[in-house]
């Protein structure tokens, strides 16, 4: 398997108390699946995680979407730039 | 037809980027910068002593590419586009933002090209800014939530 | 809320500009600026060497207060206002007149006051421009008959 | 009597071939008396002073206006700025 890189910005990271991670994820397993993992693991997610944005590669994606082979999934509140 | 999206630390030169998206049929430009306000009084009125941005740079570029994308599939008379977002710590009367549309002619589209590119730019460009005031500080969180295909 | 109006000789620098109207309560600013086209396609296609601007310098200056107060007239969150028309031999490329209003939010009304400016600029503020073309010159004229109050 | 300064724009002063003169009017001179004047006085204006805009000290006025004393007035095709 390819590690999955897992990326978390702003109050997400805050609350994970890291920036980056990497696991390795059983082929086919959903951003929901991997949302119930990390909140398993880091338990200062829950409540917040769940209700995030999500991206695989740059792209914005959602708790029924597979994550790919060697994909980026960040972790994000709504943007707040400009 | 020029597109230049960047996320930068450096100061936003409004004469050089706009200079950068002016040629020969250029006869109009419409600019829009966003600036820190060291006072806020609409809804919770209080101060800020600075903000931090941070920023997904590579998903942000992308999206910044796609925000310009989406402005000339509305817009085709837009010639020149620039999308540049500020990041780090930024202070009071600081331009922190800038979207400029250029036309040949005022009146095809640049104002509103320009609305819609900050407007779209603060739905789906993953960009947070932490807002430090006298009192503390907090994460300012935006409200758009993206559906598919965005 | 800081007025600016001038006619000018000199190159517009819109760093500057906006800094001079950019205050502890300002968020957004909402700029146009207008060139000068080397090419134009729309009408009769034709090119431009350069245009020679002229102006009828203490009315123009008159007028450009007029459309700064009917601004703040017409949207009363608008905080700055900056109005440059320069003037003399200006070459394609050239930035020739920069509006630019300032307020709190981009939601109250900037970009519509800085297009309502440049669209009454163009009507009533004594400023001419003769083309100098490849093959001649010819003065540019205005459509805008102002009716008595304007 | 105190004179009335005179300016002239764009084709117009191109037509005067002059950018300003000085005229000593009547009390009570309207703008299309003094177009009329003028027009004895330099007949190449003829055509074009008649349709162009007018001010007097530095506002739009119309051929029915009265000149005040020691006014500027100017005449000058519709404005082409920006």
């Amino acid at each position: 398997m390819s590690p999955t890189k897992i990326l978390f910005f702003a109050t997400l990271r805050d609350r994970a108390a890291t920036r980056a991670l990497e696991m390795e994820l059983p082929p086919g397993t959903t951003i929901a699946q991997l949302k119930s993992l990390l909140i398993q693991q880091r338990p200062a997610l829950a409540g917040l995680l769940e209700h995030c944005l999500a991206s695989i590669n740059h792209e914005y994606r959602f708790d029924e979407d597979p994550i790919p082979p060697a994909a980026e999934v960040a972790f994000f509140p709504p943007v707040s730039g400009g | 037809m020029k597109t230049i999206t960047s996320i930068t630390q450096d100061e936003i030169d409004l004469n050089t980027l706009l200079q950068a998206i002016t040629d020969d049929g250029t006869g109009a430009a419409a600019i829009f910068t966003g600036m820190v306000r060291g006072i806020t009084e609409r809804g919770d009125p209080h101060q800020t002593t600075y903000l931090e941005y941070e920023a997904y740079q590579p998903m942000a570029e992308a999206k910044m590419r796609q925000v310009a994308q989406e402005i000339r599939a509305r817009w085709e008379t837009v010639q020149g586009i620039v999308i540049v977002q500020r990041i780090g710590r930024l202070y009071p009367r600081t331009p922190t933002i800038l979207i400029a549309c250029t036309a040949a002619h005022r009146d095809t589209g640049v104002f509103e090209a320009a609305r819609y590119g900050i407007d779209r730019l603060k739905e789906i460009v993953p960009v947070w800014k932490k807002e430090i005031k006298p009192d503390g500080e907090e994460w300012v969180e935006g409200e758009y939530h993206p559906t598919p295909g965005e």
